[in-house]
């Protein structure tokens, strides 16, 4: 199944397009980010996905971020799926990679693994491995979004309250660059509380998903108390659309939430 | 990784709050019960001193809050009294005289938004005062001292538009020996003036009149002037502006000034459809100023219709000069021929002063003819007569004429909003230009260091016109006459460690006063631009970008002590 | 006005006057007389203790007669400066009487009833006359009754009725009412002086008045003292019947709902200012909007011949008090105010819309009056060595607006012409820079 | 719309009131609780009647649903 | 010759004509006939057209 990634990054690798190359591999039973270097080395890279697909996924672009900045001239190949294209566009316009010294090698999703994320595009532009699989869209909203508000507003605090602050979502997530985040601020979020002052700690992250979720599901992945996380954001991800008619990683430019003037709402 | 943001949120020890209570005669006083709201203050967390003034903005007041500064050590001082518009400087200046930063004062608003929305209700009005101050000790508890920011000043100055408030502010501002650009779109300067024939009261030659300004712009050698040349790029701030010229296809002039006047003027509305206008038998004044100038004026019978186009909805301001033009030129008109008949159809008739009421009644006295008509009713232009409701009369009346003049606004030029985006000044809904305060600074824009004189504020008269000029020389000097420009604290600042560089910030700053700084991968303020918006604060989500003065943890302990 | 008071450049000389020019542009010798407040300035607070403690009271000129103040007194609350003054042709102390009572009361010890005016000698570099202008008295016009009835008012005397820190306090209450509340007062302070004395004969005789009264009546007293009660006792009847009479009406007292506004008093008229004071009719649709304001029942009407919304903002500010404010705009020139009853004027007038003849009352009549050069403007010419023009204000020349017929000499304001806010303040800029360049101009030719 | 005393900033705030009164009632708070309207300082009465129907649609929503859950949980 | 200018009138043009040329760096005498400044501006409760208080 990787044959035709470790092909192509061997031949990125030889021809020194890119330095290195940050994708997964299997070591002592365990699958990791590892930045491929040698061309002859590419024994232990695979694709994550262990038992099922998709099983043991990567803010691969997240660490990017961090290697690039300590070799900016240097240009990097990436293993990206098509959430983690998606997250490289983003990137690209909050100014975080640039978009000349990345090289994307992508991955499609097996079928099983885009109705379980009901991902709208769960392959990247152009992909060496897999084929094109439906796209799916969000059931989870349409449920909850069915409930009457008082419902809505009790299942989510019931989940809300499981929350134990431990910033796995934050951590996790490839568009949370900020180097201190403000969900820790002592005047907002109170130390030494569980559950965090809900539902403001969760509402204030979803705001700041607005024109940046990817929608690549590693938060809810993540989230020890199985937080719906992904379907907040999903929901976010809609209002930004039906109002602004934009999508991350789709729509070209910043979201106009961060745009001056009424210039980008047509 | 968040050990830097261990400050306590509960506040400083070396707290020592001072609360001033103003009655504001019967404005406060009147409506609220202000000696309980004076207890009440003393009463709150780090308050060592609370005082109830009858007038805490006049001389005893202010003596008040100098003393108890000294006397109780205040490091903050709370004045709870009238809309921080009016007094703030006043107070803030006084601290400082004082020997407290006056960044630490805080001012808590009871009258404009308490005392005088709730006058019926007197208790609930006296514990929504208490909750107001309880908010600004809050606030006043997290304020960091600040210092004023410092920049130099160029004592140059850019007139942009020639017309007759132009050239006089140039004139103005070269005798006070300052450095003066003057930039004109047209081949000539003169602007309107060029196209009028005659002024009042004396009947001098326009044309004369703005020929004399002109030699005496052109002969002093601290103004150099550009003819057919417009603003391209305008950059810089207050003291230190960048200034692009383009004369034509030629290249571009770069210029360094400290100060910018607006006084590019106004058009008079071409009334396309209005009467039947066709420019033949139904002109504008400005086509009657024409004629009059090169004589081919030969009307008999004249008919002039007053608010053609002007006091209706969608444009409802009063054009202010038309009727004096419509009633000098009518005063010409019987002069050059005493047997011609002249009327004047009018809503209102504007001659507003001395001369100009002088004017119309020397035009009656010449035997024009003026008529009230209805705006509801107004006249109709049928092949050579004008019919229309005479309300006092109430009769309907034909006057035969061979010729109508129709007297239009002033209205905006349509460059106007182009130049409102380069120096990023306001317009206000008509298009004229919005200054600073309609009645104390007419002549200023709420932007530091850009002034406006002339009809691109509103229609002026030549006179008036003349003495704005004057006028805004004088409110450049007051900026220019000193060696160095010290602005307020309160702007915004981004903290280098926390920031990542994302832009967000920058896209949202309204006055561009964000800058990336490749090197360092992060964004920083330009102190002297940033007008405190706190639009980047808003945006950022790690809280690097804040608000001097309006930092989180200050608005956050505002609003938990509701 | 208080960053004057507080800035360094500014030296401020209130109650003083100009006697003497001389010199030319760029060096002019002034002299004027600082007049003798009877007050310390440097000591006083203007904290006001002395105000509440002197007793004699007088009618108060900034509250246009309206209001009253003291002998001793600050031109109004928030006054820059705000030493007090002490008005000579009131004071007793300095008519001869003993009083004192202000100078005991003052803590700074600021009292000085021996301070003399004044003479100081000024050197300065141009001179800027911003004299502004007087209101023109009404009473000149016999038709509008301005004297005779009470609830007919200048601009300025509504303004000061509707101000927060006028006599009223910002209600509108008509003058004929107030005329009576203070009838009401003088009458309780009379009628307090005779219970007391009255109370002094019940404990001496051990009965009521009224009681005593009735004896009396029927001869059973003769004695002079019990006839000193009895004349006593009727003087005190004659005070409360009246009391009770007034204090019965004032309770059906309202403040003023039915306001008119009649336009161009004294101004578009040959027999006084032929000239048009520009800024009169956006007063009365101002005034209109913030009576409204305070009582929303109000309803005003503004008679003009033009409404002249000429600055900017002022047409839409004109529509919307026309809509939002109960304001209705007639085109008429009144022709004559009487009296009603129950002290509502009359106004008649001719209906332009409707071409008939009407008379229609109101709760007040509010004249909006010219704005008449100032009464002392020839005297100072004369000082300053400058003309006046035909109209009474500062002759100025086209091509220099803001100079007046001597160089180095300039005018700004309602002292070179009617004019409203806006304007003046532009035009004071204007002069600034005029008087700046002569400094400058001065210097140059001194330096070179 | 566009005289915001910071040229734009009103413009910003409209478009996240849009998306936060979806946001909020995605979350089960009723979207009218948030209202946002434009007021210049010279509008005073259309000032005072926004006020008045805002309370008036507060009254009718009854007590928020975040003050029922703050309650039980200092409980 | 002097750095001063002599501003006679404490209204409001003589005011503003003051501060300007104060803001200036000129020495300004300003005579005012009356116990204080403020003239008929200050005897007004609010002005057109914007409503703000005259004081």
């Amino acid at each position: 199944m990787t044959q035709n990634v470790k092909k192509k990054v061997k031949e990125l690798l030889e021809s020194g397009k890119i330095k290195g190359f940050l994708g997964l591999c299997q070591k002592n039973g365990h699958i990791g980010p590892h930045l491929f270097c040698d061309p002859d080395d590419l024994e232990s890279m695979v694709l994550g996905d262990e038992e099922r697909p998709g099983d043991s996924r990567y803010p691969l672009n997240k660490l990017l971020i961090h290697i690039a900045r300590s070799y900016p001239d240097e240009t990097f190949g990436v293993l990206v799926r098509g959430c983690d294209e998606r997250g490289l566009k983003t990137l690209y316009t909050w100014n975080q990679l640039n978009p000349d010294k990345v090289i994307p090698v992508g991955v499609a999703c097996p079928q099983e693994l885009a109705d379980a994320c009901e991902c709208l595009r769960p392959y990247p532009e152009e992909f060496v491995e897999g084929e094109r699989a439906e796209e799916r869209s969000s059931a989870s909203v349409t449920k909850i979004s069915g409930l009457d508000v008082k419902d809505r507003f009790t299942s989510w605090m019931k989940e809300f309250a499981r929350c134990i602050k431990c910033y796995g979502c934050r951590d996790i997530c490839p568009m949370c660059f900020c180097n201190e985040c403000s969900l820790e601020a002592e005047e907002l979020i109170h130390t030494g509380e569980l559950p965090p002052e809900i539902p403001i700690f969760h509402l204030v992250r979803a705001v700041h998903m607005a024109g940046r979720c990817i929608d690549c599901g590693l938060c809810n992945e993540v989230c020890p108390a199985d937080i719906p996380l992904r379907t907040l954001y999903k929901k976010v991800a809609d209002i930004i659309d039906e109002e602004f008619n934009y999508r991350p990683g789709y729509s070209e430019g910043k979201s106009p939430l961060n745009i001056l003037g009424s210039a980008a709402e047509e | 990784m968040n050990e830097k943001r261990k400050e306590k949120t509960e506040q400083p020890d070396d707290l020592r709050i001072g609360v001033f209570i103003c009655d504001c005669g019967s404005n406060i006083a009147g409506h609220l019960d202000c000696s309980a709201v004076t207890e009440y203050a003393a009463s709150l967390p780090g308050v060592v001193f609370a005082k109830e003034n009858l007038y805490t903005c006049s001389e005893a007041g202010i003596t008040e809050i100098q003393k108890a500064i000294s006397e109780h050590e205040l490091n903050r001082v709370v004045v709870a009294s009238c809309s921080p518009r009016t007094h703030q400087p006043l107070f803030q200046s006084s601290c400082a005289e004082a020997g407290m930063n006056p960044y630490l004062f805080e001012m808590v608003n009871i009258r404009d938004q308490c005392s005088w929305v709730h006058m019926q209700e007197h208790a609930e009005a006296t514990e929504k005062a208490k909750e107001l101050v309880r908010m600004g000790v809050a606030k006043a508890a997290f304020l960091e001292p600040q210092k004023d920011i410092e920049a130099s000043l160029l004592s140059r100055v850019l007139v942009i538009g020639g017309g007759v408030a132009g050239l006089s502010a140039a004139e103005a501002l070269a005798d006070m020996a300052l450095e003066v650009i003057l930039v004109e779109k047209e081949p000539k300067a003169g602007g309107l003036l060029n196209q009028i024939n005659q002024l009042v009261p004396e009947g001098v030659k326009a044309a004369e009149y703005v020929e004399r300004i002109i030699e005496s712009v052109n002969s002093k050698s601290n103004v150099t002037v550009h003819l057919g040349t417009e603003v391209k790029a305008i950059a810089g701030y207050i003291g230190n502006y960048e200034i692009t010229l383009q004369r034509g296809e030629g290249e571009a002039i770069q210029e360094k000034v400290g100060c910018i006047v607006v006084a590019t003027g106004a058009v008079p509305l071409e009334p396309a459809g209005l009467y039947g206008y066709d420019g033949e038998r139904v002109i504008t004044q400005m086509q009657l100023e024409e004629q009059l100038l090169n004589g081919q004026f030969k009307a008999q019978r004249v008919v002039m219709i007053q608010c053609a186009g002007a006091r209706v909805p969608g444009r409802e301001y009063c054009s202010r000069i038309c009727c004096m033009i419509a009633v000098k030129n009518a005063a010409l008109i019987k002069d050059q021929d005493p047997e011609a008949q002249v009327h004047i159809l009018y809503r209102d008739i504007q001659m507003y002063g001395t001369e100009k009421e002088r004017m119309l009644w020397d035009a009656r006295g010449k035997g024009v003819r003026f008529d009230v008509y209805d705006p509801e009713k107004p006249p109709e232009v049928k092949d050579g007569q004008v019919l229309f409701e005479q309300p006092i009369v109430g009769t309907k009346r034909q006057i035969p004429c061979d010729l109508v003049v129709l007297s239009t606004p002033l209205v905006a030029r349509e460059g106007a909003s182009a130049l409102s985006q380069l120096l990023r000044i306001p317009m206000d809904q008509n298009g004229f230009f919005l200054e600073a305060h309609a009645k104390l600074r007419p002549l200023d824009f709420a932007t530091d260091g850009v002034f406006l004189c002339g009809s691109a504020r509103y229609p002026a008269t030549v006179a008036e016109a003349r003495s704005q000029g004057l006028g805004v020389a004088s409110r450049v000097a007051t900026v220019l006459f000193k060696d160095k420009l010290v602005t307020s604290a309160l702007v915004a600042e981004i903290d280098p460690e926390t920031c990542v560089g994302c832009l967000g910030c920058l896209d949202m700053c309204p006055y561009g006063a964000i800058e990336f700084v490749p090197e360092k991968g992060i964004c920083e303020v330009n102190t002297i631009l940033c007008k405190g918006c706190g639009c980047c604060a808003a945006t950022c989500p790690s809280q690097s970008a804040t608000l001097k003065g309006f930092k989180p943890k200050q608005l956050l302990s505002q609003i938990r002590a509701i | 006005m208080l960053d004057v008071g507080r800035h360094p450049n500014i030296e401020l000389m209130a109650y003083t006057e100009v006697e003497k020019v001389e010199g030319e542009a760029g060096d002019f010798r002034v002299t004027v007389r600082r007049k003798a407040r009877y007050v310390d300035e440097d000591k006083c607070t203007g904290c006001g203790a002395c105000a509440e403690k002197c007793p004699t009271i007088v009618p108060d000129a900034f509250n246009q007669g309206l209001g009253t103040r003291k002998a001793i007194y600050s031109w109004f609350a928030q006054g820059i400066p705000s030493t007090h003054t002490i008005d000579p042709d009131h004071c007793r102390q300095l008519n001869g009487k003993k009083c004192g009572i202000c100078k005991k009361t003052c803590q700074a010890d600021a009292i000085n009833f021996e301070q003399e005016d004044r003479i100081i000698e000024v050197g300065v570099g141009a001179i800027i006359a911003a004299t502004g202008y007087d209101v023109f008295d009404p009473s000149k016009i016999p038709e509008y009754r301005y004297r005779e009835i009470p609830n007919v008012v200048t601009a300025i005397e509504f303004e000061r009725l509707l101000s927060a820190s006028g006599p009223t306090g910002g209600h509108l209450h008509r003058p004929s009412d107030l005329a009576v509340e203070a009838e009401i007062d003088a009458l309780e302070k009379k009628a307090r002086k005779s219970e007391k004395a009255l109370k002094r004969f019940e404990e001496k005789y051990g009965e009521s008045s009224s009681e005593f009264f009735e004896k009396y009546e029927r001869g059973e007293y003769q004695d002079d003292d019990r006839k000193k009660w009895a004349d006593k006792f009727k003087e005190h009847l004659g005070t409360v019947k009246p009391l009770e009479t007034l204090k019965r009406k004032a309770e059906g007292f309202t403040v003023a709902k039915r306001l008119a506004f009649i336009q161009c008093v004294g101004s578009r008229d040959f027999r006084f200012y032929p000239f048009c004071s520009g800024y009169c009719c956006m007063h009365s649709v101002k005034e209109a909007i913030i009576a409204h304001e305070h009582e929303p029942e109000t309803t005003s009407t503004i008679f003009g011949m033009d409404i002249r919304a000429v600055g900017k903002g002022f047409e839409e500010y004109k529509i919307r008090g026309g809509n939002q404010s109960g304001i209705s705009y007639v085109r008429a020139r009144v022709a004559e105010i009487t009296e009603g009853e129950n002290h509502n004027p009359i106004v008649t007038y001719e209906d332009t819309r409707e071409r008939v003849v009407k008379s229609v009352e109101f709760d007040m009549v509010i004249l909006a009056t010219a704005c008449a050069p100032g009464k002392e403007a020839p005297e100072l010419a004369r000082i300053l060595g400058v003309e006046l023009n035909e109209f009474g204000f500062f002759k100025t020349d086209r091509a220099q607006p803001l100079d007046t017929t001597r160089p180095g000499i300039f005018t700004c304001g309602c002292a070179h012409s009617p004019m409203d806010i806006p304007e003046s303040v532009a035009q004071a800029s204007g002069a600034a820079a005029r008087a700046a360049q002569v400094l400058i101009e001065s210097q140059m030719r001194e330096a070179s | 719309m566009g005289d915001c005393h910071y040229l734009y900033g009103n413009v910003a705030t409209e478009k996240r009131v849009r998306f936060l009164k979806k946001l909020l009632a995605f979350s089960g708070i009723e979207e009218e609780r948030l209202r946002c309207k434009w007021v210049s300082s010279a509008e005073a009465s259309e000032f005072v009647e926004e006020m008045q129907d805002f309370t008036e649609t507060l009254r009718a929503l009854g007590p928020s649903p975040l003050k029922q859950a703050g309650a039980q949980r200092a409980a | 010759m002097s750095k001063d200018i002599l501003v006679i009138g404490g209204g409001i043009a003589g005011i503003q004509a003051s501060l300007d040329l104060a803001e200036m760096g000129f020495h300004v005498k300003l005579v005012e006939r009356l116990p204080s400044i403020g003239g008929k501006m200050a005897q007004l409760d609010k002005t057109f057209p914007t409503n703000d208080c005259a004081i």
